[in-house]
């Protein structure tokens, strides 16, 4: 079994990469591999609570990431300098674990495969 | 050594094409194997057959057909696809639209081609922009 | 022209070649049924109950599930008895899609 | 041991906070421009720096080919790219 990590590193109503990123993660998932997501940089706007994406006539990331739990993919991660850069609490968003950038470089380098969503 | 590469970035504004066919061609010359292109987001834009290169630049579309004519598997994501215009026959009919766009070489497949590519492959390196 | 042919020819202008609702949100209870007849599927409480729960799923998030967690959703909401088996006999050899399919939820994109 | 592919400015600053010191690094397309304001020891692919116009004497900068660098990637696991 492959680990492998996605990153969304991008906001989600904008390039769409994040939503894409969800549904690569599931298909992974559904294929045994052992998946994992962080989340980085302005993709951490991906994790506000109150989204009302039809507005915008978009599918909404926060529901979409409701069905990860059902692909068994529960290995969610935030990154705590993003956060703080942003003035953001962890409190304030959906459920993900906080990772310092320590952290962040032992869950890289224990990967098989980093699946970015770079732009 | 087995790769899968992946390709993210537009023909027209990215190095992606460039820098994943300078990766393929010296990893055949060393006797590497290149499993699978796999072409997501912006990348599936190589696969437009309809797109004119300027003359004087690169002209991607060639190199890329002479990887396909080595066997190598230019996989492009068909929902990233679809998106943009990238069809081929068969969803040309589905969608009802009234041409199909894929290049040859290029063919329309699903992620579980870029998922199962990773699980087998040695390496997977992505080319984002 | 009869009614039931009638409305046979209404559905067939509202359906892509693959027989997808063209628009998800016109999907009704009796277009369901007329989806399920095109597919020689009987649609029963049985039935109903998977359908529901798809909708009710994808209210919640926005996409159909896949096969497995199809089956994990039957279970925890109907029966805990209940798997693939159940599933392909009421709905045939991809039930995953063919529930999706007539619960109305959007046609899939990627082809997994 | 990871390898880090850098694509851009940004994605070298996500990069140097989350490798592991003694990770590889190579610059690549417009990564190349960090070149010419950062001294962090690095592989730098030679055609993509020539062609911005793109040079350093920095003794830690070592110029690579496309050869050199699927050598790279063979030789560690995972390959990370980083391009923002």
């Amino acid at each position: 079994m492959k680990k492998l990590l996605f990153v969304i590193s991008a906001p989600p109503y904008t390039s769409k990469r994040g939503t894409a990123q969800l549904e690569a993660a599931m298909v992974a998932a559904a294929f045994d591999a052992e998946v994992s997501l962080v989340f980085r940089g302005d993709g951490i706007w991906s994790l506000l609570p109150d989204q009302s994406a039809q507005q915008v006539g978009q599918r909404s990331f926060a529901k979409v990431l409701q069905a990860l739990g059902d692909y068994e993919v529960d290995q969610l991660y935030v990154c705590l300098d993003s956060l703080a850069s942003r003035g953001v609490e962890a409190a304030e968003l959906m459920q993900a674990e906080g990772l310092d950038l320590a952290a962040q470089q032992l869950l890289l380098a224990e990967q098989d495969a980093v699946i970015g969503a770079a732009l | 050594m087995n790769f899968v590469l992946a390709v993210h970035g537009a023909p027209h504004n990215s190095n992606s094409g460039e820098h994943a066919i300078g990766f393929a061609n010296a990893a055949i010359a060393q006797g590497h194997r290149i499993e699978r292109v796999f072409f997501y987001h912006d990348g599936v834009l190589h696969g437009l057959n309809s797109q004119v290169t300027p003359q004087g630049e690169n002209d991607l579309c060639k190199a890329w057909s002479e990887l396909a004519d080595q066997g190598i598997e230019l996989a492009v994501c068909i929902a990233s696809a679809i998106k943009r215009g990238v069809i081929n026959a068969e969803e040309q009919a589905r969608y009802e639209k009234t041409s199909h766009t894929l290049a040859p070489g290029f063919e329309l497949v699903g992620l579980g081609q870029l998922v199962a590519g990773i699980q087998y492959a040695d390496r997977y390196i992505e080319f984002p922009q | 022209m009869s009614t039931e042919s009638g409305a046979s020819a209404l559905l067939d202008q509202s359906l892509d070649p693959d027989g997808y609702l063209r628009d998800h949100l016109q999907w009704s209870r009796p277009i369901a049924q007329q989806l399920a007849a095109r597919a020689h599927i009987d649609l029963t409480n049985e039935h109903w109950r998977i359908i529901d729960l798809l909708r009710d799923y994808y209210a919640r998030t926005e996409t159909a599930p896949a096969m497995r967690p199809l089956v994990k959703l039957v279970q925890t909401e109907i029966d805990s008895a209940l798997g693939s088996p159940y599933l392909m006999q009421l709905f045939g050899g991809s039930p995953a899609k063919m529930a999706a399919k007539l619960a109305g939820l959007p046609r899939p994109t990627n082809c997994i | 041991m990871t390898l880090h592919l850098v694509f851009n400015l940004q994605g070298l600053e996500s990069c140097l906070q989350r490798r592991q010191p003694a990770d590889p690094i190579v610059l690549m397309g417009d990564g190349t421009y960090a070149l010419s304001q950062s001294d962090i020891e690095c592989f730098v692919l030679r055609e993509d720096a020539a062609a911005r116009g793109i040079t350093s004497n920095g003794k830690n900068i070592h110029g690579i080919d496309y050869a050199e660098f699927v050598e790279l990637s063979t030789d560690h696991n995972p390959v990370v790219s980083w391009a923002d």
